[in-house]
């Protein structure tokens, strides 16, 4: 329903507009000079001062593999991830572990783990799936690059960001 | 050396040349800017005489000057005029073509 | 009184347009005028050579233009013409079925500038008041006529104004040949000052005059309106403009170009010869050819003016006289003529020769009339033109007359003689073929002429009659004016 | 002016108002006469006459053309598409007109001063914007004023004819 | 043929366009970043030191962008229109005369004696430009834009021409250097009663001179189409106006005419209106008034004086050329109609009304 | 009192009727035409009072453009006049009036000051400049009723025919100023009587002048435009497009020609355009079937007639003819407009027999179609007089031959209106209903056109003063 706006009526000074146009300069002005002098809150300048300090605990950024504190990757190329991954962003190709290994009883790890960041729509739910505590959400953003191949991460980029991540559930340790 | 001839001549040339559009060309526009066309070779021609004939003083007759301004004051309001016209008579007709305008006819 | 006898039918004219009862008032002013007229024609002083009862108003000091009346012998006998006519002809219109005020008017127009342009003695007046009388004529033939009458209403008016207008130029570049001190409109000016005009303007001035006047009285070969014209109009249109209105020309011939120009008269005497002998006999033979009266009648009329122009031709008092006589005995044949023949039309509802016969065991009294006013147009003794016919032959044969050989005057009358036999063939003919014989189909139902219609008819059988036995009381009045005109002679 | 910037200027001025009746494009024609004027004015600059020029270049080019410019987009006129030429019609026009250039070429050539060079100035720096005021506005008074009435019936004239008609 | 006339007009010529077009680049930084001031931002700052670098990196985006040419433009005028666009712009300021001599060379290019009706003549081409870019686009958004474009310009030419008679009168010139002369001795065309403080007349004409300054200013903002005058590209109804089917260069060409348009336009007013390259200071032989700084004087100090002319002239083109901004940043933009009832029914009146005030003081008051 | 009051009057009135019709909104347009005939009479009036003064040619300024001398004064009065009576005719039409009917009515008013002016001018430029002002005005009121197509392409005719006149005019101008170094008529007389005039550019120049001239009096071969413009424009403005343009254009012609009278050639060239004018007038008139164009061929005529005038420098043969003419033009159109608005048309058989629905249009009809066709008693006849008796005594024969038989054919086709008036059934019995004002004027008309017929006297005093100046260069 058309609703009429009653315009108002104006007396002649106020039609005349100037008063108006000058108030308005004067406002624009204002602003003008409290900007010259510093006055005015400005946005952060983004690239040089970033906001990092104040990210929250819960800040989902980009999904990295962790080692525990035993310098152990943890991912056991499960797949859960990659088959829960919504856009399909996760590729693993499990590989064996040697018998010589330390961990050998594990029998897998992760010959290549690639996440499509381009793809990546930090869901978190391969965090959420992963029954080795093995991928995490970072707190870094604004991955970039300059080719399609820079944005897949691979393993070797995937537990560089990830690092070592201590407190975690070390079931695979032998027990003392 | 350029003598008052060669204006005049140019001027003439500039005449015929807008005498020759009223004459052979069909679309009223073109038609209206040749009239323009021929208002200014006199344009022309009066200057020149203007500048050929010298005042005792030294300086150009300005009579001529001055003629020339009504000339052109007058094109200007007549082209407005007939503008008017020629918009009015395409939005009756959805034309400007002389031979489309025959509903009056001998 | 010639203020009232020329604006009396103008001012009716126009009282009927406004609404005044049309018949009634147009009888009664004709009749005034004719009154009128009688009483001037009754104080009328034979002997005097000047113009009587002039009034004189002035229109344009700077043209010197006079709105001036004024008569004498010649412009009296044209004005007794006139006003017979007018009333024969008012009298005898038949009742009209549409507008029948405007008929009125517009005759009663043509009368009034018939008789101004006769009363003028002003050339411009002269010129403008037969003008004025043309309108009607083309309204009357054009709004009231039969048969082809737009055609005829056409032809007329095209002629007409042609020749008013070569007229125009003729009678103006008389006025600008005139010495600029000698400048007037006015004929008694005129006739003192006239012979300052060279005799070579007089040729140019006197041919234009001839050609204007020539097409105005169907001079051949300019007559081929006329016949069409007077079988299209309606009688009584016919009456006025055959018997009166083409005298107009005559009566200019007699009174501008004769006596001012006489060195352009004597130039162009040879071609006016032949040319009236082109109307005498070409026209009398075509008149024998028609098979319709009216036809026949407008033809007979345009070669009678070969007669007159004859006439004039001569030049001399005789012929003058006779010129004159014929113009009033063949205004009042022809419109007697007319007349009759408009209740043939009226009452059989033709005129062609093949549909009619025996009309004179059912219109007796017609057929008396149009028997005399046949011979009258054959020019039988007794009837006014019997006399007029004389003195324009004697006139015409007096020209140059040595007995050594014969002067074309003397050829032309006698060829001219010839038309005499011609019109008696046409006339007798038509006569024996409408009244005589057995009666056709178209003629048995008709009736007389009923008696409420006979003055009018009486009256200008009488004057035929009169001026046949008596032409010296009308040319007696004249003597006057020719000692102006024809002061050598 | 050397002769030879006159004859470019010459040049341009009737080429481009060749330009004017030989262009099918209705803006072409435009155009054109846009170019012819702006080389008018140049011309009239050659004679000393610069109050013409400027105001040949600020009405014509500035305001008059820019009208013609507008009516041909407003009414949408593209290049006309070839008629058939009434030839009689076209070749009568064209004789008309070169009659009047013969007849034009022919009086330049009698004329005697035809031939003369313009007679020097008293300085190349006339005042000529002050002059011609001073003879507008004192001497020429009565027909400037008939050209403002002019104006003035021009105005009312377009705006009668193309305001929107009351319904 | 006089060489040094040419010689020293070629080095004029040169002189100001690197000028105007340094002043014209920067315009546009500054036009970014004084709207990012206004609006609480702060505007280009990456490109060089505060950003100052930008308009060469912006000129070298123009110039790099793929050239196109959309199919159903009129080829010829398409490419016509951006050239006429510039053109006028730029051959206005031969007339200007940006400061007064230096090597006692007039820093004017060619001083005629119709000047203010030059820089008419030759503003009234610049329609043309969009008129054809809007035609020959042969789309409906960018013909829209140049119609109401040429239509605007035309309207206000009017107020823009009755607005500055007044100043003929006062000044009884047509010639640009002549009008400046008459400013600096006879006070400011703003400030008419300077120097003659006790003419009442004077200070009664500053008030029609006041009014004058208004009208033109304001015709000069509907003329370079500036906000709030700025219909023929109005973004919300027509895209991008007159230049929709332009990119790349051609775009720039009228980007940046429009920008030399301002400066021109600027540069007028200060001529007309603001004493030109006059400003008024101590005296070079001491005392306080209002004597004249310039390139007449001997030695150094006249060329000290010239460049400080031409300085001030600039100055004030620059300080005209931030309000251009600081307005455009302030208003919103008229409706159409509002637009063209304002030009005719308002502005035209009042100029019209004030060279009659003006006429009359000057011919009885201010004697 | 100055003459020139008469002019700044006419504007007045004018604007003071476009602010009446501005800024009184809730007026009645049709008092806006009432308030102009009232105060153009007013004018007219004050003309009587007004000081006729003789030729200054040396004069500067304003008196060497403007003349008052009993010529102007008298085409004055002339113009004023057919303003009037024009703004009758208007208020007849106005329902056709689409929109602007208060710029309808002021118009004319600006166009009278032009007419005005014209007549007082005696310099090129100023002759230019009030021609322009009358040919201005003329192109917005004939193509002011825009709905009508045709009533547009007659706009676009007049338009463009007559801006090429211009173009002639001017260049005509530029030529003999190139000559002569002068505009006043005056100075150029002088100088084209000099013996060592240039006499080929001046001959150019004069004829080139004549050119433009002659369009704008609608000669042969200039009439191109006349028949379809007439017929065209709506029938007010062709009334004064065919008196009041003509008039002024006459006025014109006579002063230019006191200057150029000197060249022989020139009377040469206009006797074989009068010839020419009356041909084609005359005979393209015979076969027209609407009233307004056939009116428009015979306005073409009575340019041949009144060029025959001209040519016998008979100024008072002009003044008169064009009087005479002015009275019976618009007395026909004046009906015309009134029998159109009831049938919807301008063919002659629109007129079907209006005598018998309306005798009073039909006598007013039948008077001017006799005045034009010049039948004695009417003023027509004795505008034709004066003007063959100027022929005559100038020799002029080829002249007046032609023009007597073109009079013999204009009998023909004015007489067929008459015939269709009054032979005709008509196809419609209503009785035309006409405003009261319009009676009143048919009716003067009417008794204006005989009485001068009869008693031109008045006029003809009037024309002995006005024609001096023009008659005494010879």
């Amino acid at each position: 329903m058309a609703v009429t706006v009653r315009r108002p009526k104006l007396n002649w000074s106020e039609r005349l507009y100037l008063p108006a146009i000058a108030g308005g300069m004067a406002i624009t002005m204002r602003h003008f000079k409290n900007m010259l002098l510093g006055r005015t809150k400005v946005t952060m300048q983004y690239p040089e001062e970033r906001w990092d300090a104040h990210m929250p605990e819960y800040y989902r950024g980009a999904p990295a593999l962790v080692k525990d504190a035993s310098g152990r990757e943890r991912c056991v190329a499960c797949q859960l991830c990659e088959f829960i991954c919504p856009p399909r962003a996760i590729r693993i190709t499990a590989g064996e572990l040697p018998s010589t290994d330390r961990f050998a009883k594990v029998e897998k790890y992760p010959y290549e783990f690639d996440i499509d960041m381009l793809r990546c729509i930090y869901c978190g739910m391969c965090e959420e799936v992963c029954p080795e505590q093995a991928i995490f959400l970072r707190k870094d953003y604004a991955i970039t690059g300059f080719t399609r191949k820079e944005m897949v991460h691979d393993k070797e980029k995937l537990l560089e960001i990830g690092g070592v991540m201590h407190g975690l559930v070390l079931k695979w340790n032998e027990k003392k | 050396m350029v003598t008052l001839g060669d204006y005049l001549l140019v001027s003439g040339l500039l005449f015929t040349i807008g005498f020759a559009g009223v004459m052979l060309r069909r679309n009223i526009i073109i038609i209206f800017m040749s009239l323009e066309l021929m208002l200014n070779a006199a344009n022309l021609s009066l200057v020149a005489f203007s500048r050929f004939r010298v005042q005792p003083d030294g300086l150009p007759n300005y009579h001529a000057q001055v003629f020339v301004f009504f000339i052109i004051t007058v094109a200007a309001a007549e082209v407005a005029v007939g503008l008017a016209i020629i918009v009015a008579l395409y939005r009756a007709r959805r034309t400007t073509h002389v031979e489309d305008i025959a509903t009056l006819k001998f | 009184m010639l203020l009232f006898i020329v604006f009396v039918p103008i001012a009716v004219a126009l009282l009927i347009l406004a609404g005044a009862p049309a018949r009634a008032s147009a009888v009664a002013a004709s009749g005034a005028v004719l009154l009128a007229t009688l009483l001037a024609f009754a104080g009328f002083d034979g002997g005097h050579a000047g113009y009587q009862l002039v009034t004189s108003r002035l229109v344009s000091a700077d043209w010197g233009i006079h709105l001036a009346f004024g008569i004498d012998g010649l412009s009296l006998i044209m004005l007794l013409l006139t006003s017979l006519v007018t009333f024969a002809a008012v009298w005898f219109t038949p009742s009209i079925p549409e507008h029948e005020n405007a008929f009125y008017a517009c005759l009663l127009l043509m009368a009034g500038g018939a008789l101004g342009a006769f009363a003028s003695i002003d050339l411009f007046f002269f010129y403008a008041f037969h003008e004025l009388a043309l309108i009607p004529t083309f309204l009357l033939i054009g709004i009231w006529g039969t048969g082809n009458r737009q055609t005829a209403a056409w032809k007329i008016t095209i002629y007409l104004a042609t020749g008013s207008f070569i007229l125009l130029i003729g009678l103006l570049l008389l006025y600008r040949s005139l010495p600029e001190a000698a400048r007037s409109f006015d004929f008694r000016l005129l006739q003192k000052t006239a012979g300052q005009i060279p005799a070579g303007m007089q040729h140019h001035i006197y041919l234009l005059l001839l050609i204007g006047f020539g097409i105005l009285i169907s001079l051949f070969p300019f007559h081929t309106w006329a016949p069409q014209a007077y079988a299209s109009a309606p009688a009584p249109a016919a009456m006025l403009h055959a018997g009166v209105l083409k005298k107009f020309g005559l009566y200019g011939l007699l009174r501008i170009a004769i006596p001012l120009l006489p060195e352009g008269a004597r130039y162009w005497t040879g071609l006016l010869l032949v040319l009236l002998l082109g109307n005498i006999i070409y026209v009398g033979l075509v008149t024998i050819a028609q098979k319709r009266l009216d036809w026949m009648l407008g033809y007979s009329s345009v070669m009678h003016m070969g007669y007159i122009f004859l006439g004039i031709a001569a030049g001399n008092i005789v012929g003058a006289n006779g010129a004159a006589l014929l113009m009033l005995a063949h205004g009042l044949s022809i419109a007697v003529l007319f007349a009759v023949a408009g209740e043939i039309r009226g009452r059989t509802g033709t005129l062609v020769f093949s549909d009619l016969g025996g009309l004179a065991k059912v219109m007796p009294f017609a057929g008396l009339v149009f028997g005399l006013a046949t011979f009258a147009a054959i020019g039988l003794p007794g009837f006014a033109n019997f006399s007029a016919e004389v003195m324009v032959f004697f006139g015409a044969f007096h020209v140059g007359a040595d007995l050594q050989h014969f002067h074309a005057f003397q050829v032309t009358t006698v060829l001219a003689l010839w038309g005499v036999v011609i019109s008696a063939v046409y006339m007798l003919r038509a006569y024996r073929t409408i009244f005589m014989g057995s009666a056709s189909e178209a003629s048995a139902s008709a009736t007389d002429i009923g008696t409420n219609l006979r003055p009018p008819i009486f009256l200008l059988v009488g004057a035929m009659l009169w001026v046949g036995f008596f032409p010296q009381s009308l040319v007696g009045r004249m003597q006057g004016s020719w000692r102006t005109s024809f002061p050598g002679k | 002016m050397p002769p030879f910037l006159f004859w470019f200027f010459a040049l341009m001025t009737l080429g481009f108002g060749a330009g004017v009746i030989i262009n099918r494009s209705p803006i072409g024609s435009a155009l054109s006469l846009v170019l012819s004027f702006i080389g008018l004015s140049t011309l009239f600059l050659s004679l000393n006459a610069y109050f013409i020029s400027v105001i040949q270049v600020l009405v014509y080019a500035g305001a008059v053309m820019v009208l013609f410019l507008f009516i041909i987009m407003l009414l949408d006129l593209r290049a006309e598409e070839r008629r058939k030429i009434n030839v009689v019609a076209f070749a009568g026009g064209a004789a008309v007109a070169l009659a009047l250039f013969v007849q034009v070429y022919r009086i330049i050539g009698a004329l005697g001063a035809a031939r003369q060079a313009f007679p020097p100035l008293r300085s190349g720096n006339t005042d000529d914007v002050r002059r011609v005021g001073l003879l507008l506005f004192a001497n020429y008074n009565l027909p400037f004023q008939i050209v403002g009435v002019l104006v003035l019936v021009a105005t009312i004239g377009v705006i009668v004819l193309s305001k929107r008609e009351l319904r | 043929m006089d060489y040094f006339l040419i010689g020293t007009s070629l080095a004029k010529i040169a002189g100001l366009l690197a000028v105007v077009l340094g002043i014209m680049n920067y315009s546009v930084y500054a036009e970014r970043r004084i709207s990012a001031l206004i609006q609480d931002r702060l505007g280009p700052n990456r490109v060089g030191p505060a950003g100052l670098l930008q308009p060469i990196a912006d000129a070298f985006k123009f110039l790099l962008k793929e050239d196109f040419t959309p199919g159903h433009v009129n080829k010829f005028y398409y490419w016509l229109a951006p050239c006429l666009a510039m053109i006028p712009a730029i051959a206005t300021l031969a007339v200007v005369p940006f400061g007064s001599t230096l090597f006692g060379v007039p820093m004017v290019i060619a001083d005629i004696n119709v000047g203010v009706l030059y820089v008419f003549a030759i503003a009234s081409l610049g329609v043309y430009g969009i008129v054809l870019a809007g035609w020959s686009s042969n789309s409906k958004y960018p013909f829209l834009g140049g119609i109401r474009s040429s239509s605007q310009m035309i309207s206000y030419e009017l107020s823009l021409g009755l607005a500055v008679i007044p100043i003929f009168l006062v000044a009884g010139q047509l010639r640009l250097t002549s009008i400046v002369r008459f400013q600096i001795e006879h006070g400011w065309m703003i400030a008419p009663f300077i120097g003659d403080w006790t003419n009442i007349g004077k200070w009664l004409l500053a008030v029609p001179m006041l009014v004058s300054f208004l009208v033109f200013t304001i015709a000069i903002f509907a003329e370079t189409n500036r906000l709030p005058f700025d219909l023929p590209e109005a973004e919300t109804e027509l895209v991008g106006g007159y230049h929709t089917e332009y990119g790349s260069m051609k775009f720039g060409l009228f980007f940046l005419g429009e920008y030399i348009a301002m400066i021109t336009g600027s540069a007028i007013i200060v001529t007309l209106f603001l004493g030109g390259w006059h400003l008024p200071l101590p005296s070079w032989h001491g005392g306080f008034h209002w004597a004249v700084v310039n390139g007449s004087a001997p030695g150094w100090r006249g060329i000290i004086g010239g460049i400080f002319n031409i300085a001030c002239f600039f100055a004030k083109v620059a300080a005209l050329l931030f309000i251009f901004i600081w307005v455009r940043w302030s208003l919103p933009r008229f409706r159409y109609d509002q637009l063209m009832r304002l030009g005719w029914v308002f502005f035209f009146e009042i100029a019209l009304v004030n060279i009659f005030v003006v006429a009359v003081i000057v011919a009885y008051i201010s004697k | 009192m100055q003459a020139a009051v008469l002019e700044i009057s006419a504007l007045v009135l004018g604007i003071f009727l476009l602010l009446c019709e501005a800024f009184a909104g809730a007026l009645d347009k049709r008092r806006l035409a009432y308030g102009g005939i009232f105060g153009l009479g007013l004018i007219l009036l004050a003309s009587f009072f007004v000081t006729a003064g003789p030729l200054q040619p040396d004069a500067v300024g304003f008196w060497s453009f403007y003349a008052a001398d009993p010529l102007a004064l008298f085409f004055k009065r002339f113009a004023l006049a057919t303003t009037m009576l024009v703004l009758i005719m208007m208020l007849e039409s106005a329902p056709r009036i689409q929109s602007g009917l208060g710029e309808f009515f002021a118009l004319p008013i600006f166009t009278c000051a032009g007419l005005m002016w014209m007549a007082s001018a005696i310099d090129f430029v100023m002759i230019f400049v009030s021609l322009e002002l009358v040919t201005m005005s003329f192109y917005v009121l004939v193509a002011y009723t825009r709905r009508n197509p045709v009533t547009l392409e007659a706009g676009v005719k007049y338009l463009i025919l007559s801006a090429l006149s211009t173009g002639f005019l001017v260049y005509g101008i530029t030529w003999v100023f190139g000559v002569t170094g002068e505009t006043s008529l005056a100075r150029v007389a002088a100088a084209f009587s000099q013996p060592n005039l240039e006499r080929a550019p001046a001959l150019f120049g004069a004829v080139l002048i004549l050119v433009g001239l002659g369009f704008k009096i609608a000669a042969v071969p200039f009439q191109i435009w006349v028949a379809d413009v007439y017929q065209g424009a709506p029938t007010a403005v062709t009334a004064y497009l065919s008196v009041g343009s003509k008039a002024a254009g006459f006025v014109v012609l006579l002063r230019v020609l006191s200057a150029f009278f000197i060249l022989p050639q020139v009377q040469r060239l206009l006797v074989a355009v009068a010839i020419a004018t009356l041909i084609y007038g005359n005979l393209a008139a015979l076969p027209q079937t609407n009233l307004k164009r056939l009116l428009g061929y015979s306005s073409i005529a009575h340019a041949g007639y009144l060029l025959v005038g001209v040519v016998s420098f008979s100024g008072a043969a002009v003044g008169f003819y064009l009087v005479s003419y002015l009275l019976m033009t618009l007395l026909s159109f004046t009906v015309l407009i009134v029998v159109a608005n009831s049938a919807g048309g301008e063919e002659i058989s629109d007129f079907d027999g209006l005598s018998k629905r309306s005798p009073f249009l039909a006598l007013a009809m039948m008077i001017s179609m006799l005045s034009l066709a010049g039948v004695p008693f009417t003023a027509g006849f004795f505008g034709k007089f004066m003007v063959f008796d100027a022929a005559i005594q100038q020799h002029q024969t080829a002249l007046v031959v032609v023009a007597v038989v073109t009079v013999a054919c204009g009998f023909y086709y004015y007489l067929k209106v008459i015939r269709a008036m009054y032979w005709e059934s008509p196809a419609r019995a209503a009785p035309i209903a006409f405003s009261q004002l319009s009676r009143v004027t048919m009716t003067g008309l009417m008794i204006a056109i005989i009485t001068l017929g009869v008693y031109p006297q008045p006029i003809l005093r009037a024309l002995s003063d006005a024609s001096h100046p023009v008659t005494a260069q010879r």
